[in-house]
């Protein structure tokens, strides 16, 4: 068994693109049947896009965190944090616009440095490490708003969610330079291929040379400031910072990256997967809602549909392996 | 002191000067003198000796407790490998350091790839300079394979190829050829031989004694962690270093390894336990027909790639897409899995103990009975004074050291480790036990026990398969040998009438 | 009748009967489709709003689809564009919160959509119509029976269940509460726990709560959704005890739904103020025909909040005594804020 | 760095239990200081046993799960189904009582089983899976109870969560039984010994003639049935069945467990640190609630400790390494 796995596995990574985008590919065909073409119409594949950049950017930073063997929980409340602040000081405090974004973002960097300090140089377990951070950045968020939402953000403030580029919203453009840029760093820059190295040998990688701790506590950064970037989209779209922002954006993130064919035992995947994996996820919800399924049974369909879809996936491999 | 270590320091490439090392209860080094200049310069001990940790320390992979390193006469601490490898010394890691994940490119230039304008990797330029060091040492496989595919003996030669690409002022091969059949040694060999004459200077640790004879110029024998002497190669022989090694007071169990076992007659035979016909295994086996008798020992040898380990693999239910017919006891027998292999009565050592052998997590202790608890558990619950019974005895009659059940396995050295894995099958009963290179890393006290062991459970009426690249230490104590050639049977040895290079023509023509 | 009445968007034809017969059809007989995009459907009251819209607007013939956020503000916006695909003649809104839901609003009525809201409003953008129960009020209701039930001899030591306090819904529920007992020197809130609308955390808290100050007195429940662990949590305390009795402890909640009308006939429950999910319902409905039909309207409508004691627990006034569940069996409420419009 | 981390692991695990140990008492000082001894009184020392038992149960299945290098999100999914068709039958259908705890079982069995098979012989992702049939199974309960509360439970169904046993509330009983068989299973019956070996090498453990797969399953099922075992005592406690039962739990779960000492790459760790870190979790929440402390604040504060505590102790650890 093990061994078909070692080269179940081998198979699974040539396949895992393929296997996502078979996923993919299936799906969207059957909701563009189920909804008679209505899921396939230009304005609703643009919406599908548009729903997926957030998850899609925060999908990213926790792809390279996986592959690294560690998990980052706090995504959700760093965008969170993030945003709080930044309402803060553009609404109440009243910087400049400009310099409220570079805060937002130095948010996201600074608790991905904080993450990456604790994962890297204290051994914290990532999950304990970075569950504490949510709850430390999602709790002073909540603080800070105290049950407020701040609102009425400078209109220029709208164009991250809502200004388009070529008549294509500008959050699409966000996320596909993210990801190429993703994809391009670690297929061809050192950082990415250590990254892989760190992931299938940690010992290997500090004997080979590698600034292990160093690379570690980059990682973290990077996703901190996804989600100081996904912040930036959210609170331009909603034009307000509130408590419940990226709630549960985590699990969707690490959801879209195992989808996308990212082992959690690290080592393996990549982000072109990973952003397919979370258009996957938002292409069934926005499926169900075409076809106006009752509210009480979605979450189910959903759940079955994801299983079904992974288990077809795998068995179609069982067989390719058999056969090849 | 340290101004003499100084003095004495002038002219030698490194001198470890007074170095001890202990992990907990446990003493790895007890003020160890050792010094490098041109020379390959083979360090041998028993399991345990401290062979290891003495180079680790050098690479700056383990800092000492006591004592000072000096390179060109200057005192060095390294705090990590990185900083060794930056003042040009270069190390094969006894248990492979690699990236099962990465390609052989990747592998070999982790932070040495070839940039494009833009500064991005250029793949084709990293594969080709990949390609150049692995025709160095005359191996043509793809740089683009992944490393995890590749069977032991390829990725250890990659290890090699590795360390000289570095192209180091000071080479340390910690076992470079344990997983090598005898071809690609000689590579090994040629190349080391070559770069001293490049003066490089090579630090050399193996049980092979042979090797270590035809190769070195000096020889340090350490002995729990003490280092017993340094000689020049002329001043010594093969049984010299034997009784250094193992000491003078074990000298007994050491010579048996030298005279042959007595084997058991061809006349004696009954029904054969196992009847093969025509394995087949895409790409690796062709057609491979053989039986295996009661209280023999069957012995498999070949080179690298010929396959033997795949009939063990076949036979014990790892690999399952085979064809042909296995006959045990007279039924049909289908490996499904090693679980059921293990029920019916089968036993196996891998060849790769780190990924397949040993749970590093888990004691000695639980990693020696790990098979045998179906055996000695009552309704699910283990019986612990079995358990001890069994563990104590076992660890006993392989010396296993230090004799400690409670310590993490992965704090053993190689050997002990090795010795570990093969306990776990002597503790348990079988009808047919299967060892895939099992000496791999065991030292010559250790080899004759082992085998010794194996001769014994032969002896009961248990049939034992050893699959082994090793011509001569599997002439010593098989009693039959098929010769595998590129996963044909090349033919039959009778060790009694046949010399093991015999065994090696075929195996090779 | 729960499973099969939830089917939302299923497009079984209602039979077209009572009141509001016909109405939700236009000229030539093609049904109008009503989005309802709401924050929940976990709580009863939710549930009960949610279903009694739609069985309201099938029984007009009307079709209806509904988009629950579960309190996600950037899905429920993403919603309101999945909804705009299916081209709608009205939407409803129950937002999960009142600002973030603005620009989607905006988007909407720029697409041309009528938006109303219910219950819950939209700031920073004008909706149509909002029509509610005002949260903050309820909160207030509940606040003022304090008040009126305590004095300096006997001093209110107040416990708050709070829903979930990152929600809107929570937060004037609070608001109104504290408003009016701030105004006293004898009502005074020890404690707040945040449940997040969960009972089994409920539980918990006031066991906590009794350990910290065991002379609480007066329990404020953001909803009746968390009552049951509230009593249960006071029944293992042994502080379970009916109006009436020595070390009652007085229990006053909001929404007044089964659970809540319950508590009150048993004495555990001393007051409710009710959160009529059918009221508001009966008059957006109404408005949304208006505009359909070109007929004026107001752009706010507030339901003042009755306030259910042992009095008034059994009349037929409290949504809660209808058939739990059968939303198509409850009749159309009568309301005088907004008559059926005529086309 | 990562030889001194093998060291570290290994001083990790001598130390572990001490350490979450050691974690656990300074709290207690702490808290018992700050409530100047409140916290510490027997009526709600009994108090925080009893809020512990439902996540403490539940992080024991998951404790094993882990140990096997797996992670089970739908622990708090089965509870609330259970709970949920536990409740229609009692109150609905009118089944004997007695019938109905063998149902609720019963759900918690068969969703492990699905979990185990899709895990063991699929080869399905732990992740994925179970977050699949998180939603399946909240779906299927949020189906099922529509939005309302299913109250009104036989009497006797209180025993559980409100009976007490030589004036100890029965729940203790519950968990310090499961607590015990746990630790007993894991050291002393073959099973505990080969999931240590699956986990710590999953190849080698195949190739020593374990079962993994039939072992695997078994691991899930069992965590499904703690599951619902834990909703038994939730459903008892507030004599009802919502939907909101058991949300978020299974991160309360899995912290216990790493607090505890398992680590999340397989092969480490026990049930009693587990328990105890989750009453290091309960006893934070307690002590929040005993202060009063605000509930905008508390989940940051909450964080804080947890991430503090955590430090404080690798710190500790990382001392006596250098003085051995
Ligand atoms: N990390 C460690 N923790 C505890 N003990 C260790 C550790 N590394 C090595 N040891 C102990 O130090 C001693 C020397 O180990 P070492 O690996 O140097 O032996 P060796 O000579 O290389 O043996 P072999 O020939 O089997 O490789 C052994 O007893 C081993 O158990
Ligand atoms: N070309 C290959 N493709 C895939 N897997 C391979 C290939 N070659 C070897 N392997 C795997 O590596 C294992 C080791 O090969 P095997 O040991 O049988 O060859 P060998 O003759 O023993 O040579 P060596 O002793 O160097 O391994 C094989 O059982 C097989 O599983
Ligand atoms: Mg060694
Ligand atoms: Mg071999």
């Amino acid at each position: 068994m093990e061994i078909h796995d070692s080269r179940f596995k081998q198979v699974t990574k040539e396949l895992a693109k393929n296997g996502v985008v078979i996923i993919f590919i299936s799906i969207v065909i059957i909701i563009a049947l189920l909804t008679n073409g209505k899921s396939i119409k230009m304005s609703n594949i643009l919406n599908i896009l548009v729903q997926t950049t957030t998850t899609g950017l925060i999908s990213i930073g926790m792809t390279l965190v996986i592959i690294d063997r560690g998990i980052d929980l706090s995504v959700g409340g760093i965008a969170a944090l993030s945003s709080a602040v930044g309402a803060i000081c553009m609404k109440q405090l009243g910087f400049s616009w400009g310099i409220c974004i570079l805060i937002m973002l130095l948010i996201g960097l600074v608790f991905g440095l904080l993450n990456g300090l604790a994962v890297a140089l204290l051994r914290m377990p990532a999950f304990i490490c970075t569950m504490a951070m949510l709850q430390i950045t999602r709790g002073s968020a909540h603080f800070l708003l105290g049950g407020t939402t701040v609102y009425g953000l400078p209109e220029e403030h709208s164009v991250f969610g809502q200004g388009t580029l070529l008549h294509i919203p500008l959050s699409i453009w966000i996320l596909v330079l993210f990801t190429v840029s993703g994809a391009v760093f670690l297929k061809y820059t050192r950082f990415g291929r250590e990254l892989y190295a760190m992931g299938g040998n940690p010992k290997a990688a500090w004997i080979a040379g590698i600034n292990v701790n160093k690379n570690r506590i980059m990682i973290y950064v990077i996703s901190g400031f996804m989600s100081a970037v996904a912040a930036l989209i959210i609170t331009s779209r909603i034009m307000c910072a509130q408590i419940t922002i990226g709630e549960g954006i985590e699990l969707d993130a690490i959801a879209s990256a195992v989808i996308g064919g990212v082992s959690m035992a690290g080592g393996e995947g990549g982000v072109i997967g990973t952003v397919v994996g979370a258009l996957i996820i938002v292409m069934v919800n926005n499926g169900l809602n075409l076809l106006a399924v009752s509210p009480y049974i979605q979450t189910a369909i959903k759940g079955l549909v994801i299983f079904s879809a992974i288990t077809a996936d795998l068995l179609r491999r069982r067989k390719q392996l058999k056969n090849s | 002191m340290n101004d003499e270590s100084i003095n004495t320091s002038k002219g030698k490439t490194v001198l470890l000067n007074n170095i001890s090392k202990h992990f907990g209860g446990i003493y790895a080094l007890k003020g160890v003198n050792f010094d490098l200049t041109n020379e390959i310069h083979s360090i041998v001990g028993h399991n345990g000796a401290g062979k290891s940790t003495l180079v680790k320390i050098l690479m700056g992979a383990e800092q000492p407790d006591e004592g000072t390193i000096f390179k060109n006469g200057k005192e060095v601490s390294f705090s990590s490998p990185r900083e060794a490898q930056e003042s040009g010394i270069a190390m094969v890691w006894q248990e492979l350091a690699n990236f099962p994940n990465l390609t052989i490119t990747e592998n070999l230039l982790m932070h040495r790839f070839k940039y494009d304008k833009f500064n991005k990797i250029d793949w084709k330029a990293s594969h080709e300079t990949a390609e150049t060091y692995l025709k160095r040492i005359n191996i043509n496989i793809s740089p683009t394979m992944i490393m995890g595919k590749l069977t032991l003996a390829q990725q250890q030669l990659i290890e090699f190829a590795k360390a000289l690409s570095y192209n180091p002022k000071i080479l340390i091969l910690d076992e470079p050829t344990s997983a090598l059949s005898v071809t690609e040694q000689q590579i090994v060999y040629e190349k080391v031989n070559m770069i001293k004459s490049q003066n490089v200077s090579v630090v050399f640790i193996s049980h092979k004694l042979d090797e270590i004879l035809s190769l070195s110029d000096r020889i340090t024998v350490l002995r729990d962690g003490r280092k017993i002497f340094t000689k020049n190669i002329r001043e010594l022989d093969k049984q010299q270093i034997i009784d250094a090694i193992v000491g003078t007071d074990k000298k007994s169990n050491t010579n048996n390894i030298l005279k042959p076992f007595q084997k058991i007659s061809l006349k004696t035979r009954k029904e054969p336990v196992l009847k093969i016909k025509n394995l087949n295994l895409k790409r690796r086996l062709n057609d491979v027909s053989f039986n295996l008798y009661p209280g023999e020992v069957l012995g498999f040898s070949g080179v690298s790639g010929s396959g033997i380990s795949d009939i063990g693999k076949i036979l014990y239910g790892i690999e399952q897409e085979y064809s042909g017919t296995v006959i045990f006891n007279g039924n049909e027998y289908l490996p499904a899995s090693p679980g059921r292999a293990v029920e019916a009565g089968f036993g196996y050592v891998p060849k790769n103990r780190k990924d397949e052998g040993i749970i590093p997590q888990m004691t000695v202790g639980d990693n020696i009975v790990l098979s045998a608890l179906r055996n000695i558990s009552i309704c699910g619950f283990v019986n612990r004074k079995r358990r001890n019974e069994i563990i104590n005895g076992v660890m006993d009659m392989i010396d296993l050291i230090p004799r400690e059940p409670e310590l993490r396995i992965d704090k053993l050295s190689g050997g002990n480790q090795q010795k570990g894995v093969i306990a776990r099958w002597i503790s348990k009963d079988s009808r047919v036990l299967i060892f895939d290179e099992p000496t791999r890393g065991v030292d010559v006290g250790a080899i004759a026990k082992i085998y010794s062991l194996i001769r014994q459970m032969a002896e009961k009426g248990l049939s034992v398969i050893v699959i082994s690249s090793e011509f001569e230490e599997i002439h010593d104590i098989a009693d039959r040998i098929v010769v595998l050639n590129r996963g044909r049977v090349a033919g039959e040895i009778d060790p009694c009438k046949q010399r093991w290079e015999d065994a090696f023509a075929l195996a090779i023509k | 009748g729960e499973q099969e009445s939830t089917q939302a968007g299923t497009q079984k034809a209602v039979v077209s009967e009572g009141p509001l017969a016909g109405k939700a059809v236009d000229e030539n007989g093609k049904p109008y489709i009503l989005g309802y995009v709401l924050n929940e459907t976990g709580s009863g009251w939710m549930s009960a709003n949610m279903n009694y819209v739609k069985s309201l607007w099938e029984r007009a013939g009307g079709k209806f689809y509904s988009f629950v956020s579960d309190y996600d503000m950037y899905k429920e916006i993403s919603m309101m564009d999945d909804l705009m695909q299916m081209e709608p003649d009205a939407i409803l809104l129950h937002p999960s919160d009142s600002y973030a839901i603005a620009p989607a609003v905006k988007k909407a009525k720029a697409a041309g959509y009528p938006v109303f809201a219910i219950d819950i409003g939209v700031m920073g953008e004008k909706v149509n119509s909002f029509v509610s129960t005002d949260q903050a009020d309820m909160g207030y209701a509940c606040g003022k029976y304090v008040l009126d039930n305590s004095s300096a001899s006997k001093p209110a030591q107040i416990l708050e269940i709070a829903g979930g306090l990152e929600q809107v819904a929570a937060q004037l529920r609070q608001k109104g509460f504290y408003e009016a007992v701030e105004t006293s020197d004898y009502a005074e809130v020890v404690q707040t726990i945040d449940t997040g609308w969960s009972s089994d955390v409920a539980f918990d808290g006031i066991q906590d709560a009794f350990e910290r100050n065991p002379d609480i007195n007066v329990i404020f429940s953001h909803s009746d959704f968390m009552m049951q662990g509230i009593l249960e949590g006071l029944r293992v305390k042994g502080k379970l005890v009916p109006k009436g009795e020595e070390g009652h402890i007085t229990v006053v909640s909001i929404d007044a739904d089964p659970l809540g009308l319950q508590g009150i006939r048993e004495g555990h429950i001393d007051m409710c103020a009710e959160n009529n999910p059918l009221t508001p319902s009966a008059v957006v409905i109404n408005i949304i025909l208006a505009e359909l039909y070109g007929v004026d309207y107001k752009d706010e409508y507030v339901i003042e909040v009755p306030v259910v004691t042992a009095e008034n627990v059994d009349s037929d006034a409290r949504w809660a005594n209808l058939p739990s569940g059968k939303y198509d069996e409850w009749s159309v409420a009568d309301q005088d804020l907004f008559p059926t419009p005529v086309r």
